[in-house]
């Protein structure tokens, strides 16, 4: 889909991290935790090209004008890292945005009796919530939060009240553990029960993530991030190395179109440099 | 009155001047769910190849001020697959389905024509010869006159339908260019391909792109594109297709003045994948508040 | 500690790598109420010609997607006034100012160079041979290894002071114009003056600027000047100058990354007075942060 | 002068023209009627240039803030056009936008004593009220104002408050007169005694007003429009053609640096297309 939407709010939670929360038609309710957006940040051509956000929430309220009835919203988390987010940051209700989505593969919730373990870094938790406020519903959820700082921990107030059990690590201790998350969730896997994994966040924390449910034979499924230009597969400027990847035999997979959520099975995890590392 | 939009290219007839450019529209079907096919005067289709191709190392692509650095390495599924995937899809659109192609040597040129002569879904067909010569050393085709003309023969000899050149401007001269692949039998000429540039991250002191360089597309080398095709237009008798940077029916507009009987619309159908379809609309309205009864009036109408 | 930011080009030091581009930044003084020019690591006067020349009708300049193009037509002062008018000022100065000049025959472009080798003021000269040879039928010198040698070759006869060629991004092959101009006696080389490029009102149906053509400067064409500087300076021994949308400092370490030994600012300085004391500014800054002490280290030093 | 200016209003006067008042150094109220500004109207890249404007007003105000105590400010009048000044109509109080000016040459107020006459066609007006204020103080000020239709004919009232006498004419007849300014102009021109002539507006008026003032030899200022890139006399993008201009001969004149406002008299008027006209 491709519409126009009203920003209706526009937060910074922690500092650089914003929460946006914007008009979308009905149909975009049914879109699926994982799946992301393209947003054109200004109707000019400096930043020329729309920049990828996941789907941090989606619903509807009723607005207080007669005649409208129900009004579809989304959200976005955003961290403020350069041009296009900075422009969005300096949004105010009423702005507009062109958005196409919603894009790609999202999460497979798969058998609800096993434990769900989310694991997120920084703003990777973003695609998170909308994935943690639908799973509830049918198991026991558990939350994985890692980042530099205190700060860079978004949201868990939001995660706990919907039932989810939260554990934090930061690199400077400055809230919860102190250290990488992936070892946090490592110690607690092990109580785990028919856990699967689902992991966004930085591409070292996703190799992490997946070594570890590769260890103990865990499903995970892991959300990537690439540079985009199109988020339709046609540009193929987004790929990454599937598993059966080797020189002579390509195995190249869109993240836009083929991901961006990824089974960990199915791509080749490299070590250094060149890969999809 | 509804105005005329169709016009020739070679013996193609296109409903309107407007196309998708090679490589920003994929193979088409993935553009359905955001425009009508077949309003489109045409669509050009990824780059082929005789076999598949696995393109280039990450990161492929980066932004730039008013355009953008791809170094995707002609990424395509192959002419197989192409012909048992993609091409019966073609079936079920209006459209004119141009292939764009290229090779590695002449042959490769030659026989991946003659493939695509023998499929009655493709109406014609885009020769792209910005690709290193390798038996030759890697030479570029596309850089040297008498090479481009050695393909442009070849192909010629395993179709009769049309062939279109596509240039590269990274050129000092690029009408001799084109007349060199007039004189070989082209029946038009796509002008022009991506020009060559980099990016650079200074933070890990790298290229951005894996493959070190690239090719620049979007509004920022429109003013350059115009001016191939201007320069590109008066010089040969077969029609020019304008290609670079095109985002609105002004833009393609301009092109037609410079002396383009067609346009292709590439990067911008990442930015909005209906953008073509709203050049179409755009152009006919344009004609009817001018008064202009014919598009082929505007063709080369630039007034100097 | 204070990190180095001195460079030589040729045997011109310079307090720091940062320069202002010919015809962006008038004769200097223009400038001075906006930044102190002592802060710059040289100014590069407006092209100079024998006699005093017009410059082109108007419209001489439009803007485009992230860029502009002019056509000034080398509108200046004539090396006379030159000497009299704008030269005393650089006695006030402590700058390094390096003289533009153009010709339209070899003769001109060695008189030229006798001429400015005898102004005590003027550091070094800037060969700009963007411009067609008029004996020769317009050729333009820019695009022809042999007419640039020619050039080049008769202006190392007539100075000691360094000679700077200033090649254009119109062409096929940069490297072979670099090493042509390096075999023929340059010390250094500027890299790139503006791509030819076009604009066209569709309102009017004829191109914006009155000459029709005119040169693409700006942010637009970064990505294309820094791939002919990095293509460049891995070929050629003497220093390299980088010169294309230079905006900010970062633009300004990824050329030095890419393989240049200082920059010059051009259509920013139109944009922000400002930006080339600026960018000297955050250049240091960034090396002081980044803990290196000499800007050197940072020349070529692109890992690819 | 270059500096940092926040919004301080910005108001729609007429469908497509606006009115903005805006923070300015205090040297900036030394700035001569006519003379004009640069402004960046976005820090982005899109578009590049900046965008000239002439000075409508200047002055000082007393804000609320006890410490600031007075604030300089400068007003400008524009017209939608482009997408530059289309991005200006967007801004609201409190946006920061990076001005050069004052720049270029002004209006000289010549002889006290005459009478002066202003002539504004459409949006060339904008530096007319500014030149008005100073020029009521001493002499006896008309303004005669053009436009295609009553929506362009601005701040006439405004002019009327300084004790200005103003005449109006309208393409379409729906504001004064029917028909051109210069028409009106050269009727009571006759009447005027010693008078000095100040033009701003398009080029056709400016020429048809050069003519009469030749014709009547009456002194005549006009302010001139051209593609700027610097604003300061470094592009040499802006020039028309002075009086001694002749193909063998060059007298190109720069806009920004020797004008905008030039001697009627200094300037080569040419029929037809090619010239300044
Ligand atoms: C599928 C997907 C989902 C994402 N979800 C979120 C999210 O929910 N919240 C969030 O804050 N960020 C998310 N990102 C990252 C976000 O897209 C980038 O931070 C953003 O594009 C940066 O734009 P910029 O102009 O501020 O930065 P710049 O650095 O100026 O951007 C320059 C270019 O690099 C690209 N780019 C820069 N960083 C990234 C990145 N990490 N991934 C992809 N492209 C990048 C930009 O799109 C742009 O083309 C997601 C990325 C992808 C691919
Ligand atoms: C000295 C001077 C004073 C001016 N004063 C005023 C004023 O007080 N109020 C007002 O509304 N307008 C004024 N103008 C005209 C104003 O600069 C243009 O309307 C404006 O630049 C248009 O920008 P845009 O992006 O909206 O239009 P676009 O058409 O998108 O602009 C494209 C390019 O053309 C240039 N351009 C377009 N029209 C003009 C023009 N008439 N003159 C010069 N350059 C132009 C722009 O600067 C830009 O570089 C003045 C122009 C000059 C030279
Ligand atoms: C991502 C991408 C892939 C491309 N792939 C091809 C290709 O396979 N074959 C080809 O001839 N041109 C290819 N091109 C060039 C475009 O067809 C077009 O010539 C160029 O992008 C300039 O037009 P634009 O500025 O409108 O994008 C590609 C361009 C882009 C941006
Ligand atoms: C208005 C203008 C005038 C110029 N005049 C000259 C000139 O006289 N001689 C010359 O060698 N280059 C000239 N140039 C080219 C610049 O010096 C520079 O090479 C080019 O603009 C690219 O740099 P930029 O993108 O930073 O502007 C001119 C450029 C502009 C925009
Ligand atoms: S972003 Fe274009 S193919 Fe994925
Ligand atoms: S605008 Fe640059 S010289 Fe006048």
């Amino acid at each position: 889909m491709q519409f126009k939407s009203l920003v209706i709010s526009n937060v910074e939670l922690s500092p650089g991290y914003w929460r946006m929360r914007m008009t979308a038609p009905p149909p975009f309710a049914g879109s699926r935790p994982g799946q992301f957006l393209m947003i054109k940040v200004t109707e000019g051509a400096d930043p020329l090209l729309r920049r990828p956000f996941g789907i941090f929430d989606t619903g509807t309220f009723v607005t207080q004008f007669t005649d409208c009835g129900s009004q579809t919203f989304l959200e976005i988390l955003y961290k403020v890292v350069g041009k296009g987010t900075a422009m969005l940051a300096a949004l105010h209700d009423g702005d507009r945005l062109d958005i196409l989505g919603p894009l790609g593969r999202g999460f497979t919730p798969g058998d609800p009796a096993g434990e769900k373990i989310l694991v997120g870094g920084g703003i990777g938790l973003a695609p998170l919530y909308f994935l943690a406020r639908e799973l509830v519903g049918t198991s026991r959820v558990r939350l994985f939060a890692g980042g530099r700082s205190r700060e860079d921990i978004l949201c868990i107030t939001e995660f706990e009240r919907l039932g989810v059990e939260t554990y934090v690590a930061t690199d400077d201790g400055s809230l919860g553990d102190r250290g990488f998350v992936t070892q946090v969730l490592e110690k607690h896997l092990l109580s785990a029960k028919d856990a699967t994994i689902f992991a966004c966040g930085p591409m070292p924390m996703l190799q992490a993530t997946a070594e570890i449910a590769r260890r103990h034979n865990v499903p995970c499924q892991v959300s990537l991030e690439a540079f985009m230009a199109c988020g339709m597969g046609a540009c193929l400027g987004c790929v990454v190395k599937g598993k059966e990847h080797r020189d002579d035999h390509p195995d190249y997979r869109c993240v836009c179109k083929e991901g961006p959520v990824f089974d960990h099975c199915d791509l080749l995890w490299e070590k250094g440099e060149g890969g999809n590392s | 009155m509804k105005p005329n939009l169709t016009v020739e290219i070679g013996s193609i007839l296109l409903k309107n001047p407007v196309m998708t450019a090679s490589g920003t529209f994929g193979y088409g079907q993935e553009f359905a769910d955001y425009l009508d096919l077949n309003c489109l005067g045409g669509i050009i289709t990824k780059g082929l190849s005789l076999k598949p191709r696995a393109g280039n190392p990450t990161p492929r692509i980066v932004e730039t001020c008013g355009g953008m650095l791809n170094a995707i390495g002609l990424q395509n599924v192959g002419i197989d697959e192409f012909i048992e995937k993609k091409v019966p899809y073609y079936r079920t659109i209006d459209t004119r389905v141009i292939a764009n192609f290229f090779g590695t040597t002449v042959e490769e040129y030659a026989e991946l024509a003659g493939r695509l002569d023998a499929i009655p879904e493709v109406a014609g067909m885009e020769v792209n010869i910005s690709c290193p010569n390798v038996k030759q050393g890697g030479i570029v085709f596309g850089t040297d006159p008498a090479a481009a003309a050695a393909v442009v023969t070849a192909v010629r000899e395993r179709t009769t339908k049309p062939v279109i050149v596509k240039l590269s401007p990274n050129v000092t001269d690029i009408v001799a260019m084109a007349l060199a692949c007039q004189e070989a039998g082209a029946d038009a000429l796509s002008v022009i391909n991506t020009i060559t540039a980099m990016a650079i991250d200074l933070k890990t002191r790298r290229p951005v792109l894996a493959n070190i360089t690239g090719g620049l597309s979007g509004p920022a080398i429109k003013p350059i594109a115009l001016r191939m095709v201007w320069q590109v237009s008066r010089a040969v008798k077969i029609p020019v297709i304008g290609i670079g940077g095109i985002m609105t029916a002004t833009d393609a507009l301009e092109f037609l003045l410079a002396g383009a009987t067609a346009v292709q619309v590439g990067t911008a159908s990442f930015l909005d994948p209906g953008t073509a379809g709203r050049i179409v609309q755009e152009m006919e309205e344009y004609l009817v508040s001018e008064g202009i009864s014919d598009v082929r009036e505007l063709i080369g109408a630039l007034k100097v």
